[in-house]
């Protein structure tokens, strides 16, 4: 088990040619994920330098390969018509990294993909999916990683990296990571990962990588109420002075919306305990685990 | 990319969203005549990005032309303070505008909300002031309409938003085609912000435009040429941050304290600055380079960072996905070598590429750090802490 | 018992002041059927003559009275618009009567409401619901019905008229008839109500009114066939000639595929008795039931 | 309601869609003239609703302005028999065209389907032909596209469907644009069927309609005035047809019987048409008043049914819904007053307001009936069977 990616996986990836995409599909079979296509419009009936079949069309891979998961790493003037591709095509997960998709194209993206049911969007503008030892579909540098059971879900690329790393230094192993991405809209937030981590039998806590802007983490902590697992919290950006715009656009602190102290009261009101810094999360995850049996 | 008043009312004239009269002017003679053309009374308004304009002395009712160039005059050139901005402010450029016979005033905005992920209309019938402090004092007064992107604003959809937004059923024929064409202009110009405050009733019963306060999408603006001419306009108040919009750093945040901090990722760079501060150092800055930085960038980020006199030492934290160490580690080269560096470098490579980043850095000054925490530790012992 | 209408109905009328929508908003409400609210912009605080209170929005009367159902009876011009509102407010079941639609505003709208997933069209253009004894949303008029157990469902509405009557004349009673209308699109076809009826413990058989033109019959056919009830079948237009046009756009007889035969022939191959008049339908409910064991 | 060709290039030209240079004519010298404007060659095509206008004679190339004059001077006034229509249909006006240099011919259709619920694109590289042979004998050159509504065409889509119908991936840049306009001019213009065939490609690369069929949907003419001008032109070829269209009866077909049948909803008039046929009889028509009529349209229908000589009587089935008993009793009523009538008249009166209708037609020569059975058997047994 783990969730949304496993050695099951089936990828076609939409820009597989361009530099990005062939760099990290490559990446990705080398952590020994089954890159099963690539799409490029006018290429279809060529193999990339790793073998990997070219289709004209998402539809025309999933029905030649059973692609059931699309990587997208195109461009962002194509990204959001790409995502539409893959969800018209009935593709079940869609890891989207691309940063900088006009905004007013994901809101019908996110509708679209929603509206078809089948379809999970994971991004865009984020490093994607990673169960430790199994797959990925993304960017995430997996050398990190080692298998185990704790599931990292972040907004945060970067920070999701390093909190791995920190849990892997300590001794503590990973399901699956999933960063959500840093966008305004986003194919997934928090509250579509943690049912996902909730009911996997292999992960027995969650790291919850949050930081300043939005009320995901709020909402999150709503859901959080039902569960059974131990969840630990991370939240970037406590020591960011309000009123300043940190990087991201949904990173914006205003008033107690969105402030770092208003997401880790909301978290510590269900009985998350929130790091200080990403180097404690690896001690607060071990007494987590203590308090439900486990011993890591 | 934030519009001033006039550039907003422009864009919202081009889909028939009614504006009031009036032109810009760069001179107080300009101004007198733009005056003139109106016959004599005017508002003029300084354009800034800044809000508050009113409170900073940038607004003003002129009977004659004479009185609008005078006010003209007295702005144009001249920096006004801001409080909300926090600081000054040069006036470049006026509104001359007809003065409106005000019945009511309204408030319409639009955003793209993150909550229901999609573009959600705010209408109140309390217009003309902070719609947050409306918020908290009339919640009753502030209605919600999260449009359908599939559907575009329906006129059920006005008629509910009306009535919880206090606007009175008589008024929605009116009330409805701004909307309409409010919407399309936010759409077609990939906005992210468009605030109406206030949307003046006229005594004659019209629905025009007082104020336009719109944001575009950076990344759409690539499809809006005619848009991305405003995009010089900076409404920046620190000299940092005025060097790194020159420099095209997106996200530097300049912070005041003695230890430079640039990383690839938001979050990172902030997690970066919680263990600085916990190690006992002031962060100067945060400067996020992104994904898939390019070795430029990085080059241009050290340059910025070190000419903050006040930085005593600049730490790196790189945890490479779509960044790559070998990119970053050219582009600290490169930067150390274009200028003289006399305080300590930390960096943290991990991720993607890292070992031949690493490779790069083998044999110079720069200090290595295993983690993030190692890294914040090291500078902040070699800096001394605050 | 019984399909989509009853006693605990709760209807709210769209257009409940036009000319049309007051007289049968009155019928239904003759008939028993709770009547809770009309809609008419601008109309919003005022009751009709039968005092029920009319609101300016669906999603207005929905929130104040309950309202699980919408009955548009408005302009053809309107009356897709109205559509969408109802699902909008999460309206359960909508009965559009409207004719003269605008193609083009059915296919937006029958898009809109199937993206709802939890909300369910009937219509337009089609005569409503009926639940002998119980309630009715539309036009048909109920003196011919009587409670018992064979349900309707029919493309042409007159049609279900004439064989509601013709059953009740042989002493057979009814649960539901529904009209799913002969525009060419719908928000309900034959497979959306024939589940229903299956799934209805008072429904013992089915009758299936269908007519030239379409495919509708023929998909029917292959639903049929996993049913557990018995249908008995009835295409309208037997004795049109081919390549004439009777009336309604779906009514186009083309080759073989949309003949009155070809939909015969694909109900007969799953067992379905097809009557050759409609004064024929009750002698084959009564067989059909009596080799499940139901005598009427 | 159906486009002649031209006006369906009038429609698409007006939404970029490429069509031949050319122009109608209504005389042989306007021909002359047109032909004569496009350099001489042309190819000049009668204008008529009916398909098969190549085997018709109604289509030819001309060489010189004077033959397109003799052709057009050939068939313009006069009749042309079209197997299709199966009957003769006068030739009003003429399209001069530019004669194209043609590589080779695609089809591409748009219609409305019932089985999707989506306005579907039908493509394929073998064009010129009736596409529904292709469909039989190269189904594997047919693309198929249901356009969701919310999204549009969509270059995935498009890619996805040339290579289905046989479309080289090459020319996909020339066949993206002429299917979005397409599909735009067929959305907007509230169509029910586009068909281009052919889809000319050029010698040079070009893709242009060459031919046009469109139908706009009858219940959105309200909102295109400049296509309801259009109305007028009716196919049908059998008198009573066109006496029906005349009279605003939309729902009426002549089947040379003599039992004139009446009724609301076409299923109840096809169920009465099967009850008397069962009974002996032979109908006349087929005679829709839809749901809801008035009076005057019952008593038109009356009118029409009984100007034709062969009917010998008439049955009236009415179960009202919407339709109200006691408005057709009245429009019945009028019917028998304002003609001479001579043939017995059955009626069936039942559903809404019924009691009210049979009340009205108390005392009259009507012959009541209470079931459609009854009623189909009394009029073949007063009018004897065939």
């Amino acid at each position: 088990m783990s969730i949304l990616v496993d050695e099951n996986t089936k990828v076609v990836v939409s820009g597989i040619t361009g530099g990005e995409g062939a760099f990290h599909s490559a990446l990705m079979q080398d952590y020994g994920t089954q890159v099963v296509a690539g799409v490029k419009p006018g290429g279809g009936g060529t193999v990339t330098e790793r073998g990997v079949p070219i289709f004209d069309t998402v539809a025309e891979a999933v029905e030649k390969t059973g692609a059931n998961a699309q990587f997208v790493v195109v461009g962002p003037r194509f990204a959001a018509d790409s995502i539409i591709e893959g969800a018209a095509a009935g593709i079940d997960l869609i890891v989207c990294i691309t940063e900088f998709i006009p905004v007013q194209e994901m809101v019908t993206a996110v509708r679209f993909v929603k509206s078809q049911g089948t379809t999970r969007l994971v991004g865009p503008n984020c490093p994607g999916i990673l169960t430790a030892g199994k797959g990925k579909i993304g960017i995430i540098p997996p050398s990190s990683f080692t298998p185990g059971s704790v599931g990292v879900v972040s907004r945060s690329g970067t920070l999701c990296y390093e909190i791995v790393d920190a849990l892997t230094r300590a001794g503590i192993g990973q399901t699956t990571a999933v960063g959500i991405g840093g966008d305004p809209i986003l194919g997934s937030t928090f509250v579509d990962i943690l049912p996902l981590f909730e009911a996997d039998p292999e992960t027995k806590a969650v790291v919850l990588v949050g930081e300043i802007g939005g009320a995901d983490e709020e909402i999150a902590a709503e859901y959080i109420k039902t569960m059974t697992k131990p969840v630990v919290g991370f939240i970037g950006g406590r020591s960011a002075p309000p009123g300043k715009r940190m990087g991201h656009a949904g990173a914006i602190v205003s008033g107690t919306s969105g402030s770092a102290q208003g997401k880790v009261d909301a978290l510590n009101a269900v009985g998350v305990a929130v790091a200080e810094t990403s180097s404690d999360v690896p001690g607060l995850i071990r007494q987590a685990l203590a308090r439900v049996g486990v011993t890591v | 990319m934030k519009m001033q008043e006039y550039q907003g009312k422009e864009l919202l004239a081009k889909y028939g969203v009614p504006v009031p009269k009036g032109q810009v002017a760069d001179t107080p003679e300009e101004a007198a005549e733009a005056a003139r053309a109106l016959g004599g009374v005017a508002v003029v308004k300084a354009q800034v990005l800044a809000g508050g304009r009113g409170k900073a002395g940038g607004v003003k009712v002129t009977k004659t032309p004479e009185d609008a160039q005078a006010f003209a005059a007295s702005i144009l050139g001249k920096e006004l303070y801001f409080e909300q901005a926090k600081g000054n402010l040069q006036i470049d450029r006026v509104l001359v505008e007809e003065a409106l016979s005000i019945a009511k005033e309204y408030y319409i905005g639009i955003t793209t909300d993150r909550g229901s992920q999609r573009n959600v209309f705010i209408v109140s019938s309390q217009g003309g002031m902070d719609i947050e402090e409306v918020a908290h004092s009339h919640p009753d007064a502030i209605g919600r309409l999260p449009v359908d992107p599939f559907l575009g604003v329906r006129d059920f959809d006005i008629r509910r938003v009306a009535q919880q937004g206090g606007i009175p059923a008589a008024e929605i024929k009116d009330l409805a085609p701004f909307l309409k064409k409010l919407y399309q202009a936010y759409v077609d110009s990939d906005a992210t912000l468009a605030e109406i405050n206030p949307l003046v009733v006229t005594t004659d019963g019209k629905f025009i435009a007082g104020d336009a306060k719109i944001s575009i999408d950076d990344s759409a603006l690539y499809r809006h040429p005619e848009l991305a001419v405003y995009a010089e306009t900076s409404e920046e108040t620190d000299e940092y941050e005025k060097e790194a919009h020159r420099r095209g750093i997106n996200n530097y945040v300049h912070l005041g304290g003695n230890i430079g901090i640039i990383g690839n990722g938001a979050g990172l760079v902030m997690g970066t600055m919680d263990e600085v501060k916990r190690a006992g150092g002031e962060p100067a800055d945060f400067l996020d380079i992104g994904g898939g930085a390019k070795a430029e960038l990085v080059k241009n980020s050290l340059e910025l960072v070190l000419s903050d006199p006040n930085v005593k030492g600049v730490i790196f934290n790189i945890f490479g996905g779509i960044t790559r160490g070998d990119e970053v580690a050219k582009g600290i080269i490169a930067g150390t070598e274009s200028v003289k560096v006399t305080v300590p470098i930390v960096v943290r490579l991990a991720g993607t590429n890292a070992a031949e980043g690493l490779a790069i850095l083998k044999g110079t000054d720069l200090i290595p750090a295993e983690t993030m925490q190692e890294a914040a530790q090291k500078i902040v012992s070699l800096v001394g802490s605050d």
